[in-house]
């Protein structure tokens, strides 16, 4: 039997298949649900402050099954009101990572603090929000402010701290080497890549923002550029996020060098069920490979030619 | 993955109500909704009141955007995405429906439908007063026999429909209650039908903003409303603390109803 | 009738639907060819100071019919013997855009020399291919850089300058102003999304060159989101290019604020009837949408809800 | 979109050619090709020389990678896209197959097929010397007639194969001419069968990168082989200036062939 555990910053995993940040993930009982139907972690919507409503409808766009548009605007009850979430999920066994996300060094903290409290596993920290103006990317895109950011979370909790990454940027493992010198315990990597949909007929932006992020199989390929070269660049776990739907797709990850992986967009593709096909299909693709742990995998592309 | 249609006809059913008929050729099934898009405005969950090639919402003056909707005008681009969403299952054959206030539009055609597969249906329609009586007419067509309630006693039982679907449960035999309203109309409807082991299928609202079940907008306990409903059989929301009591609102945060 | 003749910095094609660079571009009668099909103006493959031999295969990598990965690393005749390739697909009538290369702007502006020598009606600069060290991106990304390029090619030729710029920066609107103030006639955007591939079963990289660019409809949505973005921050036109395959994608761009639009992956996947199909329908749909001239949608998305 | 999948089958046909076998599911019609890439080498243009379900390659040493390709043992990865390409049309009945070097790996499953549907297949090989004669026994199989040329005259007609094949053409009549190998020899085979009005038809070989017929690596005056070709009618080739005299290179530059 193929061994799907995986051990990221000294946290183990029952699998390396986690669901990402902003589906399913306001609410606990959906947080609980993801657990149940076999996600090996959940992270929760990036939680801000103060309640934030999001922006007006319409918030999403479909493109076939290859990929999806969204500008949510980071709608979420507020850290105040969010640890009675967090405790539906934990209670029920879940591992739980907390994402948030903030204007400043400052306020992320304050955040890292009240979410460590909650009993979360991790901190992930949303730098990479490619649609909410002055929050996420503008701070994710700057080295300096992702070293500030980082450093401030790391004084302010003990549990290991996750730097999630744009990839909107012309050097994105400079961004992730910025998190792990101010002491990041891992990367994830990638956030939503800012896009737009326009409509014909109407003669304006479809999503009521305006600009969104794409998502979804369509830029896995970019995920995992991104994933390949921050692994050449930082010594720290990645988790490799964008565009996984298939056993096939977590491998590419793998290989091209992260530890974990996160689902988002195929969710609402194929429904939460995903996770029990996704840890189905992988040990057996695994076992086919004669692979024993997917840590034998982790960055396994760089060292040239494998046997097949 | 819109499709964007015109409002082919614009009908005034009740002074805060409208349906809007518009082409859209995806195939629904009664109970399933659709995501409209009033260009400019919102994009809203629309229960589909008329499931046929020719489709149609049926609009209930609510807040700001469905306040807007009313006026749209025939002739009007709408944008349109679905249908999402379960559907009523139509193999009961002696079916009770129960209808408040715009809750009677997702009803209707599922009423129809079974009506059409040789089921009988009895109808009870609530309303504040009696212009604001959803389809009664078109109740008259599907039903056996319509009653109706009014709070003000302008027309048929002066009080709830629940009065009415209590009477209507203990005088005859159902395989199904189908009902749409305010949440402490259903509990109600859930309540009587119980001790008489009638299912009770309950239609559904919820904040939506994906209907894909990704967002957790319309997150309703363990379930979503936009994928697992928003049909839901009684004994799953009688489970629900939150139900008849709070909703979350667009933060996601939990507010009464 | 719909007239979809274009002006673009002067210049006047007689349809907005160019061939983009890279595509049926390294040969005149590939030129010829495609301007024979119907191409509004055919822009030539990249063209380098000396001949490159580009990266060995595997250059490319398809993903069913939504996206395209390459890394050709710019393999390319050389301005020594390609005006000859240019003149083929002159004599036949066709406008012809010369898009060159370089590792700095002297290379740059010596290169736009020779090729406006060849009668080519613009330059195109390649300021973004984003898998070739040294040329292309690494040029592309920093403003000083794309200023400086532009600003000696202006002084080098008197045709208009067209700059074409990443998709791989934060802040894509501010590349375009960097070359608007150095005098650039028109911007090109976007060029390819870096992105990546692995093979699960060989565990490398499926390109030669290890990563490489994303193309075709997946980076649709990206593509406009840049033109929109730069449409609201410059004033010299804007060639829309990425993902188009179809009159309304064409339209797309038009309302995000695009005068022309340039179509690359498209022509693999369905040939270069291509050209001849968008023409037509883009007729018909301009016709349906009561628009007489392309130029009325241009910019029209950002003037709020149109009649539909 | 490529198949990795493994050597099933390695055969040495001559010193410098081997035919790799392997299972490869998407059907091949006869002259079509396949990128094939040797991991760790390169990629490159095949034609399938067994279009059947175990399809196979024929991989003669010209190059590095070629050179490389011979000592790929049995097990061994490759990965596989296509097939491109057209195809050699099965309609003529009476078949002139003429063979020059590895060439003849792309005309033989052609002619099987020919065979197979009745037509007649008169073949002519020609190689440099009598160990290097592709597919001889093969070409037994689908020929009436089987004839040999080598440059140093160590087995058959001393001389090019082109000696042998204008002998044919004048002896016999033929529905078409399927040839492949080296441009100067094709050249002569258009030559001796355009008084007869004997259609020629050409499998061509220049440097490919996509097979799409996107990235013009592959162009033949206003052709692209990867997706024009690789089979063409005589007229079209004979039309161009660089037929016989140059491809281009990896840059695109033309050179000398
Ligand atoms: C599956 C589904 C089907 C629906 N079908 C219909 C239908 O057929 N006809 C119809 O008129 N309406 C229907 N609705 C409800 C409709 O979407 C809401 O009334 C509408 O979103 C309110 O928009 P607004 O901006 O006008 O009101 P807002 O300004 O948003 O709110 C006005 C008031 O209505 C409440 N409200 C808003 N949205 C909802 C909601 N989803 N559920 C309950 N209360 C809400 C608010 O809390 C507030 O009290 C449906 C909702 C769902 C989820
Ligand atoms: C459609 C198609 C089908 C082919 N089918 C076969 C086949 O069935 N069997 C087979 O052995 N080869 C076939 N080839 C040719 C084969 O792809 C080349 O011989 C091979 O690419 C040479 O690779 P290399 O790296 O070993 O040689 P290189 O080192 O690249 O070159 C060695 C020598 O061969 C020449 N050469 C390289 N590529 C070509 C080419 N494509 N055409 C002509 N000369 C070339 C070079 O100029 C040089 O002189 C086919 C080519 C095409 C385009
Ligand atoms: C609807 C939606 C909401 C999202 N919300 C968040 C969020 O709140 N915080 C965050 O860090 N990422 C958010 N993301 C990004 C995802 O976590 C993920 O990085 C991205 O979608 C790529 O993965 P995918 O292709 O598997 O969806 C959101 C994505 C989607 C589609
Ligand atoms: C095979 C290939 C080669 C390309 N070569 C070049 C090039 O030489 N110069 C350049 O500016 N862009 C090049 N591009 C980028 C295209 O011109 C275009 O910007 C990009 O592919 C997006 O458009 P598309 O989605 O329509 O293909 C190339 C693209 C492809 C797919
Ligand atoms: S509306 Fe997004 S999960 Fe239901
Ligand atoms: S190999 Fe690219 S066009 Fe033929």
């Amino acid at each position: 039997m193929v061994d799907l555990r995986t051990t990221v910053a000294g946290i183990s995993f029952r699998n390396p298949l986690w669901l990402a940040s902003g589906i399913w993930g306001e609410s606990g009982n959906s947080l609980k649900g993801a657990w149940d139907a076999g996600a090996g972690g959940v992270v929760t919507k990036s939680i801000g402050s103060e309640p934030r409503l999001g922006y007006p409808n319409p918030t999403i766009e479909t493109y076939d099954k290859w990929g999806m548009l969204n500008a949510m605007g980071l709608p979420n009850p507020g850290i105040a009101e969010y640890p009675q979430e967090i405790e539906v999920a934990r209670s029920a066994g879940a591992t739980v990572i907390g994402s948030v996300f903030g204007a400043d060094a400052d306020e992320f903290a304050a955040l890292a603090g009240r979410m460590a409290a909650t009993g979360v596993v991790a901190i992930e920290l949303n730098l990479s929000c490619p649609h909410a103006k002055g929050l996420g990317s503008e701070i994710g895109q700057d080295p300096d402010q992702v070293r500030d950011v980082v450093a401030a979370v790391k004084r302010a909790v003990r549990i290991p701290v996750i730097a999630k990454i744009t990839p909107n940027h012309y050097d994105v493992p400079m961004l992730a080497e910025a998190a792990e010198n101010a002491g990041a315990d891992a990367i994830s990597a990638i956030n939503t890549v800012r896009a737009m949909a326009v409509d014909v007929r109407l003669r304006r932006p479809v999503l009521a923002h305006g600009s969104g992020g794409l998502s979804g199989p369509a830029i896995k390929p970019v995920g995992l550029a991104c994933v390949w070269q921050i692994y050449e660049r930082v010594k720290i776990p990645i988790i490799g996020i964008g565009g996984i739907i298939s056993a096939d797709d977590v491998i590419e990850y793998l290989l091209a060098g992260a530890r974990a992986v996160q689902v988002g967009t195929a969710v609402a593709f194929e429904g939460i069920g995903i996770f029990h096909r996704l840890r189905e299909d992988l040990s057996t693709r695994l076992a086919a490979l004669g692979v024993a742990t997917t840590g034998e995998l982790v960055g396994a592309g760089h060292r040239g030619a494998g046997a097949a | 993955m819109r499709t964007i249609t015109e409002v082919s006809e614009r009908i005034v059913e009740t002074p805060s109500t409208v349906t809007l008929r518009f082409r859209y050729a995806p195939s629904a099934l009664p109970g399933q909704f659709v995501m409209i898009w009033l260009p400019g405005d919102d994009e809203l969950p629309m229960s589909l009141s008329y499931t046929g090639e020719s489709k149609g919402v049926t609009i209930k003056a609510m807040g700001a955007t469905t306040r807007a909707a009313l006026s749209i005008p025939a002739g009007a681009p709408v944008g349109i995405r679905g249908p999402y969403g379960n559907h009523f299952d139509l193999t009961p054959k002696r079916i009770l429906l129960v209808g408040g206030g715009s809750g009677t539009a997702v009803l209707a055609p599922a009423a129809e439908a079974a009506a059409r597969s040789g089921g009988s249906v009895v109808s009870a329609l609530g309303a504040t007063t009696a212009a604001e009586l959803l389809f009664l007419d078109r109740a008259r067509g599907f039903s056996e026999t319509v009653e109706v309630a009014t709070d003000d006693g302008s027309r048929g039982h002066h009080g709830f429909v629940t009065d009415v679907s209590q009477r209507l449960l203990s005088e005859r035999e159902f395989d199904a209650v189908w009902t749409c309203g305010p949440e402490v109309m259903m509990r109600k409807v859930i309540a009587a039908a119980e001790p008489r082991h009638v299912p009770v299928f309950c239609s559904m609202e919820r904040q939506m903003k994906c209907a894909l079940g990704m967002c957790d907008a319309c997150a309703l306990g363990p379930y979503h409303v936009c994928t697992d409903g928003p049909v839901f059989p009684a004994p799953q929301l009688a489970a629900l603390p939150e139900f008849g009591r709070t909703k979350r609102d667009s933060s996601g945060r939990k507010v009464p109803l």
